[in-house]
Order: C-alpha cells, then structure tokens, then sequence
C-alpha cells in the first residue's frame, strides 16, 4: 500500500511542490481560514482588517483565505490538517468543536492567556456565548461571528388586517392569533400571503431550540454526549412549529428555504417571519415597506439559540506561529473591532465592551433594529453541539423536516431521532 | 375514392400534421425557456425577477455585482488550467495505450484491455472516498493536479482511439516501418493524424465534461487558488441567507458562457463530434 | 394490366431543376429502361412515378388514374432499390412479407406468395437467413422478392444490380427480364448501363441533364440517334464525331482538303461513324495515318488522325498496321450520321460522292 | 533483440495508463472493500476491525435505505423518460420540420451547461408562489406547490431537471443511428402504405436498439453518478425524501468524516454497478444486435 503510493510519490515530487508553495519570510507568516456565508464583500473587510493588524504588528504576517460555507472550512480545515498542514487559525462554526477537539485538531486558548489583559480580554465575551466555546474547564475557541434569530413583521399587512403596526406579536398564543388574521386566501383557496414563516431547509434544529427554549426545556446537554430529543419540551416545541402549518394553517406548508423566506417576506408573501440576526442588514435593503423587528416571541419564557462561528488555533504549528495566531483572534476581537465586524456585517458583536464602542453607539442610534440582537442576549442558549455534531444535527434536521412535511407526528419523529442519537453518541459516553 | 373523401382525408392528415409540428415546435420551446429565462433574470433589475414586463429596464449590473462577489476571474484561470492539464495528459496517456491495444499483441492483452474498461462503469467519483485518501496520501489535496489526475487515465479516451487506431491500414503502418520509423515515429506520423477528427472529438467531450464536473473538485480543493468555476459557483450560491436570484442567474451565465458561446458558433462540429464519439 | 403516362412532368429544387418537360408512356406489360449518365434525372423521375417525390408540374396516370396527387401506398406499384432496402433485422421472410402484413393481408394468402415468390427466385432456403448473412446476388434477389409478392402491376427498379460483379449482373438481367415478361409486369428500369438498358427494354428513355434527349427502341436508338449525345452514349467504343468544315464541293473533315462527304455547307457540323463502320481498304477515300495502336485480343482500335480530327477505327484482331502508316477509310453511306453542333439535333444532309480523279467510287446514297 | 522490443514496447506504451487506472480505480476498489470492514479512526482512536458492523448497521440505517429507495425510483423514473424523450427529439430533428437546427439547439443546448449551474437556475423555477413553474400553473388554476420542500414532490422535481439535463445529450447519439439506417427503408416501406407508427414500431426502434442499451447503460450510471444538483438544490432534504446512494456516501465521507462506513456504503454502490454491467454484458448484449 505505502509502497505504491510511494512509488507515485517521488513520480510526481516535482510537480506536488508546486502546490506546497508559501516561502518562508522573516514574519511570522499565518493562514487564516475565514468562511464567507454572508454576500457582499466580505472578503474586502477581512482583508482591510488584516491590514490595519499587520500594520501594528509588523512581525505577522496573515494569509487570509476564503474558504466557502461553514461545511466547507471545516472539511478543508480537517484534510488540510490530516495532510499535516493546518492552517494555524481558523473560524468554524461554535458546534464544531467537539469534532475538532476529537480529531485533536486545535488548541485549548488557556496556553496563551497570560497577561491580566489578555484574561480581562477573554472574560469580557457574553457567557453565553463561551458555552459553545468551552469544554472540560478548557476555552477552545472564542465567539467570533456569532448570530440568533429574530422575528420580523411587515407593518403594511399589519395595519391592512387592523393591527397595530408597531407591537408584534409576543406570545406563542398571539403569533397564532396574529397569523391567522394576517393569512390571506383568495377564493379559490389558493393562499396569496401566509401570517408566518418559519425557514427548515437546513440546521433547522436551530430554530426549534429557540421554540425548546422558550417552553423551558433543553435540546442537548452540555457534555456533547447527550441529547434530549424526546423530551415532552421538545416534543411540545415542534408539535407548536408543525401546528402552525398543519392545525392552524397559517404557515406554508413543507420545508422552507432559507434562501428564499425573506425572498417570500419582501414580495409580500409572508407577513412575520423568523430568520437570522444576519439578515438585517438585507431586510433593512430590500423590504419595500416598512418593517419591524424584535425579539423572538415567548411562552413559559422568553428564549432564542446562539449560532455561529469561534475562531480556533490549530494544533500541530509551531508554537510561534500559535502565539502570532492568539495574538491576531485576541486583536480580532477586541472591543473596537467586535464593533466593527458587526456594524458591517450584521452579526453580533459577543462581548458588552464593544457594544460600548463609539462606532457602535453611532450604528445603533441610526439603525435602532441592530440593538433587537443585543436585547435578546439575556434570553440566549447555547446551540446544539454534540460529538459527531454535523451527524446529530441531520439526525435532528430530519426530524423536523418528516414533521413539517406530514410524514411522521413530532412525537414518533423525535423518539426515532432520540434512539439514533443514542446511537451515535454511544461512543462518546464514559 | 372520390375527390370529395380524398380531400376530407387530405385536409385531416394535414390537420394532424399542423397539430404535430405545433407539438415539435411546443417541446422545443419549452427546452430552451430554463434558460431563456434565466438571461431574463441575468439582465434586468432584481425587482423583475418575477414580474415580465416587456419594457423592464435592461441592466448589467447583475453581472457586475456577480463578478465583484466572487474571484470568478481566479476560477476561470483554474478551470482553464485543470481542463489543459486533464487534456493533454488525456491525449498522450491514452494514445500510447490505444496504440498498445490496436497495434501489438502480447500476452494478458485481453485482460488489461478488460481492466481498463471497468472505468467505463466505475468513474472516478464513485470511489472519491479511496481516492480522496490516495491524494492526500500524495500531499496533493487541494491542487489542480489532484482535480485532473484520477481522470487522466480515461477508458473512454483508450477506447476510443483504439477504434480509430484499429481502422487505420495495416498498410500504412508497413509501408511507414519500411521507411525506417520506429514505433513512436510510426505512432506520430501515421496514427495520429490519421485520427485528428476523433481527438477533436473527444477533446469536445472531454472538456465539456471536466469543464462541468463538480463532485471531485468540490471535495478536494480548498481554496480560491485552485478552485474551479463549478465550485466558486456552488460556493457563491449557497449562503443561507437571502438570495439575489438575478445575480445567481449572472453568475451562472458568466460561469457557462465560455462554452455557451463556444456551442453556439461551433454547433454543427460540437454535435458531429459528439456523435463521433457516440458511435464507436 | 396498367400502362403509365408521364405529361409535362417537371421537378425543381430551390436552385436546380430535376426534370424537365419529360412526357413519355409505357404500355402495360413492357419494359422500359430510363437511361442517362448521373444526375440526368432518371432516378428522380423514377421517383416521381413512385410518388416518394412531389411532382412541381405535369401528371403521372398509372393504368388511366390520374395519381400526381397520391401517396405512394396508393399508386399500385412495387419498387427495388438500388440499396435493396432490406431491414436489417428482419429474416428473409419477414422481409419479403413486409409490405403484405402493412396492408393486412391475410396469412394464408401471404404465405402462398412468399412461397411462389421463393420458388421463382430460388430462395427457399435462406428464409430464416438476415441480410447482413446473404451475398449481394441473394440480397438483390430478396429485394426483387418483395417486388413480387406485392404483386404490384407496375414494378419500379432504381438501378437494382449496380452493386453486383459483372457475371452476376448478366444473369440477373436475364432473370428479371423473365420475371417481367412471365409476370406481366410493367416496368421501369433505371440505369446508366447502356449495355443493361439495350438488352433489356422494350423502349429505352434516355435522359440528359433533366430532358428526354430520344425515347425509341435500342436498334432505332443504335442506329438512328438523335442527338450528337444519344450517338455518343450508346456504343462501345463511343461513336466517332468529327467537325466538318467547308469545302470546295461540300462539307469536308475539318483540316482535310477533301473528298467532301456532305453536300452544303460544313462548318457548325459534326459527322458520326462508328467505329465498327469504318474500314481500313486500300479503296478508302479518306486519307488518315495511323496515330495508335489499341490491341484487345479480338479486335484493335486504331485511332487515325484524318486532318486535325481523330477517328476511332474498329478492326479484326490481326496487326496488320503500325504507327505512322497512311491508310484509306471507308464506310457506307448509311453509316454516316450528322448532327449540329451547337443544338446537337440531328440534320438530314444528303450524303456526297466525291469523284477524286477516276473511277467507280462505293455509292453513297442518301439516307432515307 | 526482436522479441523482447515486440515485449517490451507494449507494455512501455500501456504504461502510464495501467498505473494511473491502478492508483485510481482498482487499488481504489479494492481498499474500499478493505476499509469497508474496519472503523473510523479518529484523532485518539485507530482503527479496529469490525467485520461485517457496517453492513449491519446499514440495515437498521433509514437514511441509508431511504436512499437507495430513492436512487431506484430515480433511475428507473429517468432512465426510461430520458431514453423516450431523447429518441422522439432525435426523430424530430432528423425529420424534416423547418427550423430543425434550431431545435437541435434548443435540446442539446442544456447538456454542455454545468449541472450545478442549471441547477441553480431550476431551483427558483421550484420556488413556491412566484417560481416559474408555479406560475406558470397558476395560470390554469393550480395552486403553488412547495416542489422541494414537499417530499412527496421532491425527487420528481430533481428527476424533471435531470430528464431536461440529459434527454439532449442522449438525443445525439440516437441522432447518429437515425442517419447510419438507410432513407431508403423508409421509402420501400411508404410505397407499401406502412403508418409513420408502425414503421417506428417494425423498423426505427428495433434498429434503434443497440443504441438504446448504450443510452439506457449511460443514463443508469449517470443516474448513480451525478449528484450535483441534490447538493444544489435540496442536500438530500426534506427527511432523506431525495438523498440519493452516492450523496449519502459523500455526506457520510466528507460531512460526517466516517470514511469507512462510507467505504461500505460505496462497496453497496459498486455491487449495484457491477450488477449493471454483467445484465448489460451478459444479457442484453445479445439480444439486441442484429449483424
């Protein structure tokens, strides 16, 4: 087997330098993977960002490079690290961790955290958002582009059906009673505009954590070994989720996309709908009426999931090269760069130091809607992150989708899921 | 027959005929409306994407708006490097082995001839796990190399240019050696371009086909610096929040268009050469 | 049994007109032989007669019934390809039987004209056999065998044994010959074989560049053609044309003094003899030097310069020449043929005697 | 001096190629079925011989049955629809209508456009309400379908586009039989009165046979083959509804990064493929050439 591959090895020696590439320079020279899931140009930002660091750090240098969605940098992050050369910093999504920590991929940050300053740094991040972070008493990973989900209204409908514009619904109860004033049917029973919508295409698990949250239950415990999908909380919350379509007939039904749930918002198609914090910045553009935004409706109790990225230091660099990495996550973060990262691109800054900020005090006084995320970060779980997490997230995805499509009731669909949970996650339990 | 049925069985032919033609024309239609629709999106204004007025603004600015969103001229670069690395690896490695099965006879031929056809069933992406390992094995994960290599040996390519190499006369090959060529001489100067048609051929076939190819690329690159044009696409067209679908419809046309293009003014050799290759 | 007749018929493609102004008939139960170098339309005639192509102008009746207008299926008639058009994956029988079990002939009847039809061309045992397992000649034969069956008044053959050897194509000449006359058959027959056409037709058609240039019966087409082209296309080797010119006592051979062979003017004339009508005496009064040497075995052919024209010569096998030698030719008045050269009609000219010095010269009578 | 250059070339010649095809496809093959049998080793756990587990658990995986139900129906629903519509439109383009070039056009014209990229393009035809398939239906009546997001509808949708993708490319090649069978038996068979149907039936599609097999051979690869648009278009979803055998390999292999049991899941892949081949080699081969 090696003798073969061997073999072709030296044939094509030449040849594989070409792709091994990157001279060593004086600086300490680092990759950065960064995912881009939102449009527009962020690759300009990251790059003007990287700028301003290498200019008051002269001795790093930092290769950024644009790596796809979140699925995407981590399958290259991974073979780029199996094949032994992992790029020393990179941003993968915050439930990535336990995959990362299991493949012994990255590096706990405690290493680097020497300084007073760099520990006021690394508690300055909302707790909330560190659950995802850390493990074992250990930080692996520090908030970088994190999200939620916010609830959004169309004011036009709102005063065409003889509601108040400015109040959205904020109850379980009343985004029912809401939507069903809202849900126009033309007569030939053909639905013209929905009352509410709700995107399950993908990671839909996300979305019902925030319905979990609110009923007061839990999707995951925070071992990464243990799920509760069966739990009468959760069974509540999807059973609420697929009501909505099913029983009371006021959301479309099947899966929605993701893409196209604010597509279907500004063309007038759904009046209220919940999509991610990183979609402000879009709705804010391309609504063509007036809208409101605000935090995600209650039931036992007010509740909405985190999401998105940490940025991790890999293992297997040299130690230098970790310590020039730690040094551009800890600038990369900092108050006034949190600030910045958020204002231009819609996520949420993780740390209250940055929403402190000059800069984002000015964003927020012209655009109020960008302090609907910051209201809600009292009410704010972890997201669901398991061992083997992009597994259990399919497991759990699946679910909701033969829910929301008919196929199997919420109950018997969770229990399934719970049992091939169980399964997976077997392993993993001591 | 009288002249009266006659013409009513005239007039009811052709009534049919009209209402097959209409069909023809009808699935025709309906064939090229993806993607006429799609240059609708790609030139007017988001807004129009789902409302056709005739007078809608025209506007580039899709194009435009694609081109900044992505490093699509990065992706054009690597793709055209893959498909020239694929092809001219294709036409030398393949030729020397279609020359092999066409002109010599040596014990176990049937059986490597036999091994080599399995590709024909067992592509290069069905087996992309093992594959994947083997690359990665080589250090080449993420190189324009790694896109090309698992395809170079092509069954399809040998056995193609083996046809053409068997139909060529045994004569001209005699009466070559007799002037003294030895085998590769005899290969370059005699079978070679003797098969011209079938290498444009299959050079059609080829480069349409890596040109498209998504699944292998999509799992071993990793970067922007070897990533061909079908994964940038996949890559731009797959964030989870809103789409703009007149800049996806931009970024798809601009993605094809060097083909599309190429098809359009080269129809008539691009269908006989897919024939060509078809047949044999 | 059903004659056909051909009015005024004209085909014309965008840029090219097939047939012209061809009007003909063939009386029922005879053969006709549409002949013509390719691209002369008499295969697009043919076509026409099928009905596989839509006539621009002119009628076709077949058997009296005016059939312009009428699919092939309604026309009556059978026809062989010169490709045979046999179906690949169809036996021999089902081939033959095609056409029968489109028009839903009982099996029984079809059944006894597969074996009649087998029985006449001696098919008998290759039934079970594809075409791609018969020879040319059992190809051709099943393709006639359809014919047959069909059993079909009116039988069109497009070239049908242009693909077979040379011994082949005799005999089957012969037997399709047969099978018409026994069958009755009226019949068109396609080809560019002179040869196949004189031996075969009860009239022969023949066609050049879409126009009828003589329908006449091959001796009649042999012996009075009435074109320079007819003269030209029938025979082996082609007759002789030379341009007259004028001379002091009527038409002479252009570059010769003399004896003149036509009475009046020469010039725009040409003069046919063939080469199996000329003769090399010692009485011969056109003077001509042997150019070249052409030896078959049974006979020669000479070609004598006569002034600034060549003349194929005809002679019995013997060498009794050789380059350079000056001859005398002779041939008999009726042997001579005139045609003009610019419309390439034939012209009746009295033919002339000339009396070069003394003596009893061979009569030259005026033809007709 | 002669007898071994006669030995010798060849093998020089074959070289390359044998060990290009070796590295990626028979040692490939071979290791798959290998791997099939061990787990996954991760960071801290190697791997460990497991037997026959993967097969096992592929028994009790629904997703894993789901998607080869899928890919059944797939192929068997594309495979023939593409085989007919093909056909038809290699007679029609072969007929003599006017305009045929621009028909041929207009039917080939998808096959050299990137799956991914029409793929991109038919997703917002599936939109539900102002997708053009919706309102294209709306007009007579129909009310707006979720077509990806409704399993029931799901891998139809995907069949429809592939069907659109493919029927062109395979219309070529039945476009080159058309033109190698002989005008003239259309001809000997419009003399004898014969429908346009019943020479389809006796004639055209028997002698379109060999073909067929190489398209139906072609189109069933593809159908196991190209998974381009699931990735675009519903990644498997809703609920596995159109997970297809060889993105649920990819899934396993490059999302969940449990490579052997995608190496299990792949040896299911080439048993079917192999399957294939012997019923095309072995079975239909001879039963459908007539020379």
């Amino acid at each position: 087997m090696n003798s073969w591959t061997g073999w072709i090895k030296g044939a094509l020696a030449g040849v594989a330098m070409l792709g091994a590439g990157a001279a060593q320079a004086a600086p300490v020279e680092i990759n950065f993977y960064y995912p881009v899931a939102i449009g527009g140009p962020v690759a300009k930002i990251v790059e003007d960002l990287i700028t301003r660091f290498e200019a008051d750090h002269p001795d790093i240098k930092v290769k950024p490079v644009y790596s796809g969605t979140y699925p995407e940098t981590i399958s290259k992050a991974l073979t780029a690290y199996r094949a032994g050369q992992p790029p020393e910093v990179a941003v993968m999504l915050s439930t990535d961790m336990y995959t990362l920590i299991d493949e012994d991929a990255i590096v706990p940050f405690d290493d680097f955290v020497r300084t007073d300053e760099d520990k006021a740094w690394l508690e300055g991040f909302f707790p909330v958002f560190m659950v995802n972070s850390q493990h074992d008493g250990k930080t692996w990973g520090v908030p970088f582009q994190r999200g939620t989900t916010l609830f959004f209204w169309n004011k036009d409908a709102f005063r065409e059906v003889g509601l108040d514009p400015e109040k959205g619904p904020q109850n379980w109860d009343e985004v029912v009673e809401f939507a069903t004033k809202l849900t126009k049917r033309e007569a030939d029973g053909n639905v013209s505009r929905w009352g509410m919508q709700v995107p399950s295409s993908l990671t839909s698990y996300w979305l019902l954590q925030g319905y979990v949250a609110q009923n007061d239950g839990k999707i995951a415990d925070e071992t990464g070994t243990q799920t509760y999908f069966d739990s009468p909380e959760v069974v509540e919350a999807l059973q609420y989720w697929v009501d909505l379509a099913h029983k009371h007939k006021v959301m479309k039904p099947g899966v929605i996309e993701w893409a196209t749930n604010p597509k279907d918002f500004f063309e007038g198609r759904a009046a209220m709908i919940t999509t991610t914090s990183g979609n402000l910045t879009n709705i804010k553009t391309n609504a063509p009426f007036p809208f409101g935004v605000q935090i995600l409706p209650e039931h036992k109790k007010r509740g909405a999931p985190t999401s998105g990225g940490n940025a991790y230091i890999f293992n297997g660099v040299a130690p230098e090269k970790q310590a020039a990495a730690f040094q551009f996550v800890k600038w990369l973060s900092s108050p006034e760069q949190a600030a910045e990262w958020s204002i231009k691109t819609g996520y949420i800054a993780a740390r209250e130091d940055a929403w402190a900020t000059e800069a984002m005090k000015a964003y927020v006084a012209e655009f109020p809607g960008a302090l609907v995320p910051h209201e809600q970060i009292p009410y704010m779980v972890p997201e669901l992150s398991t061992h083997e997490n992009q597994r259990i997230s399919r497991v759990i995805d699946d679910a909701i989708e033969a829910s929301l499509t008919g196929k199997k009731e919420p109950a018997q669909a969770l229990s399934d899921a719970q049992k091939e949970a169980d399964r997976i996650l077997e392993d993993y339990r001591d | 027959m009288s002249a009266m049925t006659l013409s009513h069985h005239a007039r009811e032919a052709s009534f049919w005929r009209v209402l097959e033609t209409g069909a023809c024309y009808l699935l025709g239609f309906l064939w090229i409306l993806p993607l006429f629709y799609a240059v609708w999106m790609a030139v007017h204004p988001p807004a129009y994407e789902v409302r056709f007025e005739l007078l809608a603004p025209l506007t580039l600015q899709n194009f435009v708006d694609a081109w900044n969103a992505a490093p699509f001229a990065r992706y054009f670069l690597n793709t055209f490097a893959l498909i020239t690395t694929i092809l001219v690896c294709q036409f030398v490695i393949c030729t020397l082995a279609a020359y092999a099965f066409a002109r010599y006879e040596f014990p176990g031929k049937t059986v490597v001839f036999m091994l080599v056809l399995i590709q024909l069933m067992i592509m290069p992406e069905v087996l992309m796990v093992e594959n994947y390992r083997t690359i990665s094995r080589l250090g080449l994960v993420d190189t324009v190399l790694a896109m090309g290599l698992p395809y170079m040996a092509s069954a399809f390519g040998i056995f193609l240019l083996r046809q053409t190499f068997l139909t060529v006369p045994k004569e001209l090959d005699d009466a070559a050696r007799v002037e003294g060529a030895g085998p590769l001489a005899v290969l370059l100067k005699v079978y070679v371009p003797l098969a011209r048609p079938v290498y444009v051929a299959y050079g059609l076939v080829s480069v349409s086909y890596h040109w498209n190819n998504l699944l292998w690329p999509l799992v071993i690159t990793n970067s922007v610096t070897t990533r061909p044009l079908t994964v940038g696409l996949q890559v731009f067209a797959s964030p989870d929040q809103g789409v703009q679908w007149s800049v996806i419809s931009a970024a798809t046309l601009m993605t094809s268009a060097p083909l599309l293009i190429g098809f359009l003014l080269f129809q008539r050799q691009f269908v006989q050469s897919f024939m060509r290759a078809g047949i044999k | 049994m059903s004659g056909i007749e051909i009015a005024s018929l004209n085909k014309s493609w965008a840029t090219f007109n097939a047939v012209q102004d061809v009007s003909f008939t063939v009386e029922a139960g005879t053969l006709t032989v549409l002949l013509g170098p390719s691209g002369c339309g008499k295969s697009t005639t043919l076509r026409l007669i099928a009905g596989l192509e839509g006539a621009t102008s002119g009628a076709i009746r077949i058997g009296g019934r005016d059939v312009t207008n009428e699919p092939p299926a309604r026309r009556d008639l059978a026809m062989v390809f010169q490709s045979y058009a046999l179906f690949p994956h169809l036996s021999v029988a089902e081939n033959i039987v095609f056409g029968l079990k489109v028009r839903k002939v009982p099996a029984a009847e079809r059944a006894r004209r597969l074996q009649r039809a087998v029985d006449i061309l001696g098919l008998s045992h290759l039934l079970d056999r594809k075409p791609s397992q018969l020879s040319g000649g059992q190809q051709q034969r099943v393709a006639l065998g359809r014919a047959i069956v069909a059993e079909a008044p009116v039988c069109l053959m497009d070239e049908p044994l242009s693909n077979l050897d040379a011994q082949l194509r005799h005999e089957m000449r012969k037997e399709i010959r047969s099978i018409q006359k026994s069958l009755g058959m009226t019949m068109v027959y396609v080809t560019h074989d002179q040869i196949e056409a004189m031996s075969l037709a009860d009239q022969v058609i023949l066609m050049r560049n879409g126009r009828i240039e003589q329908k006449a019966t091959p001796s009649e087409l042999y012996l009075r053609p009435a074109t320079s082209f007819a003269a030209r296309f029938i025979g082996t080797p082609p007759m002789n044309l030379v341009e007259l010119a004028d001379g002091a006592d009527g038409a002479v051979v252009k570059g010769t003094n003399g004896p003149a062979l036509v009475e009046g003017r020469g010039a725009g004339l040409l003069l046919g003899v063939r080469p199996e009508e000329i003769r090399i005496a010692s009485t011969g009064i056109v003077p001509a030097i042997v150019q070249s040497i052409d030896y078959h075995g049974a006979d020669s052919i000479l070609e004598c310069l006569v002034g600034d024209q060549l003349l194929q010569v005809r002679v019995e096998g013997v060498r009794r020449h050789a380059v350079g030698d000056p001859v005398g030719l002779e041939w008999k008045p009726e042997a001579m043929h005139v045609f003009d050269r610019e419309t390439t009609r034939r012209v009746e000219r009295k033919v002339l005697v000339t009396a070069d010095g003394a003596g009893e010269v061979p009569a030259l009578r005026a033809v007709k | 001096m002669k007898k071994t250059n006669n030995m010798v070339v060849p093998w020089l010649l074959l070289l390359p190629a044998t060990v290009l095809l070796a590295a990626f496809t028979h040692i490939p093959a071979v290791m798959t079925f290998i791997n099939s049998f061990y787990r996954t080793p991760r960071g801290n756990r190697p791997a460990r011989f497991v037997g026959m587990d993967h097969y096992s658990s592929m028994l009790s995986d629904p997703v894993f049955m789901a998607a080869l139900k899928n890919n059944a129906i797939y192929a068997l629903g594309t495979v023939p629809a593409a085989i007919a519509l093909s056909m038809l439109m290699a007679i029609i383009v072969n007929s003599a209508i006017r305009g045929r070039a621009l028909m041929r056009m207009s039917f080939f014209l998808p096959t050299v456009l990137p799956m991914i990229a029409v793929a991109n393009i038919w997703l917002f035809f599936y939109t539900p309400g102002y997708g053009l398939i919706d309102q294209f239906l709306g007009l007579f009546g129909f009310h707006e379908r979720n077509w990806l997001g409704d399993p029931d509808t799901v891998l139809g949708s995907l069949m429809m586009l592939a069907i659109w993708k493919e029927a062109g490319f395979f219309m070529i090649f039945y476009l080159a039989a058309l033109q190698q069978i002989s005008p003239t038996l259309s001809e000997a068979a419009a003399l004898e009165g014969t429908s346009r149907w019943y020479f389809f039936r006796r004639v055209t599609f028997p002698l379109l046979m060999p073909t067929t097999l190489f398209v139906m051979i072609n189109a069933i690869i593809n159908s196991f083959r190209l998974i381009d648009h699931v990735i675009v278009m519903t990644r498997g979803g809703p609920d596995n509804a159109s997970t297809l055998l060889l993105y649920y390999v990819y899934n396993v292999a490059f999302r969940f990064w449990d490579t052997a049991y995608a190496s299990a899941l792949t040896v299911v892949l080439l048993a079917v493929l192999a399957l294939l081949a012997f019923v095309q080699f072995g079975v239909l081969d001879r039963k459908v050439h007539y020379k």
